[in-house]
């Protein structure tokens, strides 16, 4: 097997900033040697190093699904040196792109389930991903009811609109958006994301719910959900750590035995209480 | 009398006056000094109850400085909620230094701490004696009279204490800690002033540029920049170390000369006017590195131009926090 | 008597110097301004860093130019007493007092950073000294102590 | 016959048989620490020293080590693989607890299928060690605790005792039975040779005195997560790397970019870390899981005496004592193990007290 420190090189297709802030923009790439696309093969909820070379590196979840065939799409904010970097890019620049890392969310063990979607702030881009993977012609009718709740701090920070749209016009997935505090112009529920789980109560008979956010909003949200009856084996996690080669060799990403970067990043919440509490 | 003799009658000080502040309840905490597992060494130790008293020791292998674990402050002198213990020290000069250093540069709160002071006779330099004694294992290392007996296990080699003493010592002015009763008990004393000899920098000032960048070549080339230095330092109390910045990247983190020289010159940089003449970098420095001999020139440079020796008292200000308008600037580029 | 010496240091005889200046906005960076305003010739080998203050010059930056290549560097503030943020230049004159003997102490030429006072109104003299400084860094040859092998 | 003598004054022959094919690599004396690199001139290999400071992993798994080199264009940018993967290592003098941590770097560089380490585990297939016993193990040695011994001979391609003035040679794998082949100048070991070898062997064993017991404290581990104890272990620590950067099986590492800016090419490095640096899991959001003293040393027991034995069936831990020896506030993992190992005794102390 060839070196796995070096990245796919791709290029920059498009740029879209994703909120009012400006500061969180969707990349989408496609790859300079198209073979690599296949190669590259993934599955909704992995995440990829992306790198700028003489910048840096970081692990970025997945934001398009494998069904958009052609390019990947990631969903970064702009945070540290790498990630400002990305942000300061332009169409055509060179990204290194290392993966697909993780093992991402279970798909094949998901069949014939009902399926609620519970995402806080940018951390919606692997749930972007899952959902259109779900929804594709191909998938479709392997799922069973598909709920989204997703809940932002106000209407400005809300990610993939056009999409959202797209989303709440079909018969087939039922959408809540939430935002913090009321705002002008929001037609929508408001309110923390816990307390609108609580309010949707989505049934637990033969479902799963994969929940991805900020730390304060997973525990809140799985309280909910125990009180709802959820089993610790229905609820799944997209857990961060920081990172740096992404195969588990750097060392730094493990909570107990397991690594985040090929162990998770997924994990089920029967899995975490497991785990040392150190996340 | 011997050295033997005068480390019996410190650690009885010590024990004494650690176990009255713990009676009492003067404070909560006391961290000291306990015998190390391996020769040529010394662990830090907290202890929390009068019968551990007797865990407390002083040899002159105790190169650490405790004011290291003052700031910052550690969870283990924390309450419940987070707010510091009182907490007795045992101090020796630079220990005392120290805290003063901290406590003007507010990373300490001085009410919360009680220094055992007592008359620091010296510490071993373990690194010389170590590179002596080369691949041999030592074994055993005792303190007798006026000699260093370092035991293997068929060999025994005696060293003169006075020689083998880290350099600072040899020259310290600063045995107990500085400071008033209020702050401290057992030995102490209050110092204006002291006037270090530096000798063995003004002679390696009068080396050509070369020959200088050769010997800090040379004697740094075996840094594996595993930042020891750094961490024993009572002083280096940042947050984000300048080389682990990375909005931007200073400094590369390689152990290429280059990235090692840099380290080593702003560290230094940063010590100015507040290293406080412990030798704690280069006791605990794995490959044995003199940095005290860079630190050193730090002092020197603060006390010609400033007159300024840190941590004598806690209320001086820093040369670096401070500044005068008639402060000397021969160094200036200037019209012929 | 620089040539010499470059030939020592077996130089390129058209090597020039590359330094960095760090100028401070309200009295040197005006200086230069005013010495090209006024036509004063002075050495095209600096590029300059604008800064509010000398005070905001981190001894970093000092470093970080020698260790990236720069052959010299040079630091220009108002004079004492004129800083428009009152103190500035004092804080920075006791930081490159260190910095410049530590660099000493550490074997690299001391002509490789200069200090400087020149204020708005004095073009001529900051030519003056400009030229000089660029004269100390050419006779100290190129600054190849940081070049890394791997380059 | 398998085993050969090598007279102490033919080891500039013995290095002349390799030097051209092999990068030869054996301890020298670098100011006053023994570290393994690469020999150019054989008299500069200490033959006579205890253990070397920086294990022999410095050989294999460098403190900095080029992940792949790059240019940069205007629009595109080119990346060359590293190319030395194939170039044959010899390293000569190897002590048993640094050849056994080969195999478990090897370990864990190979786990996780999809994603083996190629760079190391290439190195380790090209590489011969030539390891050699311990006549006097330190006083810090606990090897025999760890499934280790001071003449374990399993994890080494050739074997030497050192008999004084001359070396015992036994060939042990494939590879060095090939190579002690042709190394048809040595002469033949004498029943003599074999039986002071024995001995020798015998008396090593018997100079480590610590005994620890490995079971318990893995054992223990997996229920002492949140025990108070490690507020107790992480005390005196300072937070430095001296203990992971001298660890034979430490292998945690930085991955940074090198640019030459001037020259529009750079390379990708990989640089030792360690889990006792605060910043080393310091997420970019600032929120940091491993905040506390306490969690980064428990972070680095735990890693070797239990998150070791549940993912790879094997301790991580060789037993060298390096840190035992090296840790500037004398943290002693000797100290630290007993202390686990003797929980429970602790607890139904208290509860008597």
């Amino acid at each position: 097997m060839p070196n796995p420190y070096i990245p796919y090189l791709t290029r920059v297709k498009s740029i879209v900033s994703e909120n009012k802030a400006n500061d969180i923009k969707t990349i989408e790439l496609e790859f300079k040697n198209e073979e690599n696309y296949k190669e590259f093969g993934y599955i909704p909820g992995q995440f990829a190093e992306i790198s700028l070379i003489g910048k840096g590196e970081c692990p970025i979840g997945i934001a398009s699904s494998p069904t958009e065939e052609g390019t990947i799409k990631f969903t970064i904010k702009k945070m540290g040196t790498v990630t400002s970097g990305f942000h300061n890019c332009e169409v055509g620049d060179i990204v290194g792109v290392r993966g697909p890392c993780g093992n991402g969310w279970p798909v094949e063990e998901m069949k014939g389930k009902n399926i609620v979607v519970i995402g806080g702030g940018f951390a919606f881009s692997t749930l972007r991903s899952l959902v259109i993977y779900l929804l594709d012609e191909k998938h479709r009718k392997d799922y069973g009811k598909i709920t989204v709740i997703y809940g932002n701090r106000d209407p400005g920070e809300v990610l993939y609109t056009d999409i959202l749209d797209e989303w709440k016009k079909r018969d087939d997935i039922k959408v809540v958006l939430t935002i913090d505090r009321e705002a002008e112009g929001w037609t929508e529920e408001v309110g923390f994301v816990a307390p609108i789980v609580k309010k949707v109560a989505p049934s637990s008979d033969n479902a799963v719910a994969v929940i991805c956010g900020p730390p304060i909003m997973i525990k809140t949200s799985i309280a909910v959900m125990e009180e709802l009856n959820w089993k610790d084996e229905q609820i799944l996690n997209s857990l961060e750590m920081r990172m740096k080669c992404g195969i588990g060799k750097c060392g730094r990403c493990n909570i107990g035995n397991r690594f985040v970067c090929v162990d998770g990043p997924v994990f089920s919440l029967a899995e975490l209480k497991k785990m040392p509490n150190e996340y | 009398m011997g050295i033997e003799q005068d480390n019996k009658e410190i650690i009885s000080s010590i024990r004494e006056n650690a176990k009255n502040l713990l009676s009492e309840n003067q404070v909560d905490v006391v961290i000291g000094y306990s015998e190390g597992t391996v020769p040529l060494s010394s662990t830090p130790i907290i202890i929390r109850r009068v019968e551990d008293i007797e865990k407390l020791t002083w040899n002159n292998l105790c190169y650490m400085n405790l004011a290291r674990y003052l700031a910052p402050l550690m969870p283990q002198l924390c309450d419940s909620e987070g707010k510091s213990l009182r907490i007795g020290i045992v101090a020796k000069g630079c220990v005392g230094r120290a805290i003063n250093l901290l406590a003007v540069e507010k990373q300490v709160d001085l009410d919360k701490i009680k220094m055992i002071g007592f008359n620091c006779n010296g510490i071993v330099n373990r690194s010389k004696i170590a590179l002596e004694i080369g691949e041999k294992e030592i074994l055993e290392v005792n303190i007798s009279g006026n000699e260093i007996i370092v035991k293997g296990r068929d060999w025994e080699k005696r060293f003169p204490y006075d020689q083998y003493i880290n350099e600072l010592c040899k020259v310290c002015q600063v045995k107990s800690p500085s400071s008033t009763e209020a702050n401290c008990v057992g030995e102490c004393q209050e110092l204006e002033t002291i006037n270090d000899e530096f000798s063995d920098i003004t002679e390696f000032e009068t080396k050509s540029a070369g020959e200088k960048w050769e010997y800090f070549k040379e004697i740094l080339q075996v840094c594996t920049l595993c930042y020891s230095c750094r961490q024993a330092c009572p002083v280096c109390y940042c947050n984000l170390c300048f080389v682990d910045q990375n909005k931007p990247v200073w400094f590369g983190k390689t152990t290429e000369y280059q990235d090692i020289f840099t380290f080593h010159l702003v560290r230094a940089q940063h010590l100015a006017g507040r290293c406080v003449a412990c030798g704690a970098c280069s006791s605990v420095c794995p490959v044995g590195i003199d940095l005290n001999f860079i630190t050193r020139k730090l002092e020197k440079i603060v006390k010609e131009r400033y007159n300024y020796t840190s941590g004598l008292n806690a209320e001086k200000v820093p040369p670096m926090m401070d500044f005068k308008m008639e402060d000397a600037q021969e160094f200036m580029l200037e019209e012929d | 008597m620089t040539e010499t010496v470059l030939e020592e240091k077996k130089v390129d005889k058209n090597w020039e110097p590359k330094i960095v200046a760090f100028l401070c906005n309200w009295c040197s960076y005006a200086g230069a301004d005013l010495a090209g305003v006024s036509r004063i010739q002075y050495p095209p080998n600096i590029r300059i860093v604008r800064v509010p203050c000398s005070g905001r010059v981190n001894p970093y930056f000092i470093i970080k130019s020698l260790t990236d290549g720069w052959d010299g560097v040079v630091i220009s503030g108002c004079h004492p007493g004129d800083c428009h943020y009152i103190s500035g230049n004092l804080v920075a004159r006791r930081r490159f007092a260190i910095l410049k003997e530590l660099l000493e102490f550490f074997g690299i030429e001391p002509g490789r950073v200069n200090f400087m006072w020149a204020s708005a109104a004095e073009g001529e003299r900051f030519a003056v000294l400009i030229r000089k400084a660029t004269k100390i860094v050419k006779e100290l040859g190129p600054n190849t102590k940081f070049q890394r092998e791997w380059c | 016959m398998d085993q050969k003598i090598l007279k102490k004054d033919q080891i500039g022959k013995f290095y002349n048989e390799f030097a051209g094919e092999y990068d030869f690599y054996a301890p020298i004396n670098k100011k006053g620490s023994i570290v393994f690199e690469k020999i150019e001139n054989p008299e500069d290999i200490v033959l006579d020293y205890l253990n070397s400071k920086v294990p022999p992993k410095s050989v294999l798994f460098p403190q900095e080590e080029v992940l792949f080199e790059y240019s940069l264009d205007e629009k595109d940018v080119e990346i060359t693989d590293r190319q030395n993967l194939e170039q044959k290592i010899l390293i000569f003098g190897v002590r048993p607890c640094d050849a056994y941590s080969f195999e478990l770097m090897a370990n864990f560089f190979s786990f996780h299928g999809n994603w083996e380490d190629e760079i190391y585990l290439k190195k380790k297939e090209n590489s011969t060690i030539i390891g050699m016993g311990c006549n006097t193990p330190r006083s810090t040695c606990f090897c025999t605790s760890v499934g280790g011994n001071p003449f374990k001979k399993e994890d080494m391609d050739i074997f030497l005792t050192d008999l004084g003035d001359k070396y015992l040679v036994e060939a042990i794998s494939d590879k060095g039975k090939e190579i002690v082949k042709k190394l048809s100048w040595l002469s033949d070991a004498s029943k003599d040779d074999l039986k002071k070898a024995e001995d020798l062997a015998k008396k090593a064993e018997e100079m480590i005195v610590t005994k620890i017991d490995v079971d318990t404290i893995v054992k223990n581990l997996d229920t002492c997560f949140e025990h108070p104890v490690w507020d107790e272990i992480s005390e005196s620590c300072i937070g430095c790397g001296s203990c992971a950067y001298l660890c034979p099986t430490c292998t945690c590492f930085d991955v940074i970019d090198e640019t030459d800016q001037y020259n529009n090419r750079g390379r990708r490095i990989r640089i030792w870390d360690t889990c006792q640096s605060c910043l080393y899991t310091m997420e970019t959001s600032g929120h940091n899981p491993r905040n506390t003293k306490i969690q980064r040393c428990r972070n680095r027991i735990m890693h070797k005496f239990s998150y070791y034995p549940t993912n790879y069936d094997l301790l991580g831990c060789v037993g060298c004592g390096r840190c035992v020896s090296v840790c500037p506030a004398n943290n002693d993992l000797r100290v630290i193990l007993k202390k686990i190992q003797n929980i429970e005794k602790m607890e139904s102390e208290k509860i008597n007290a």
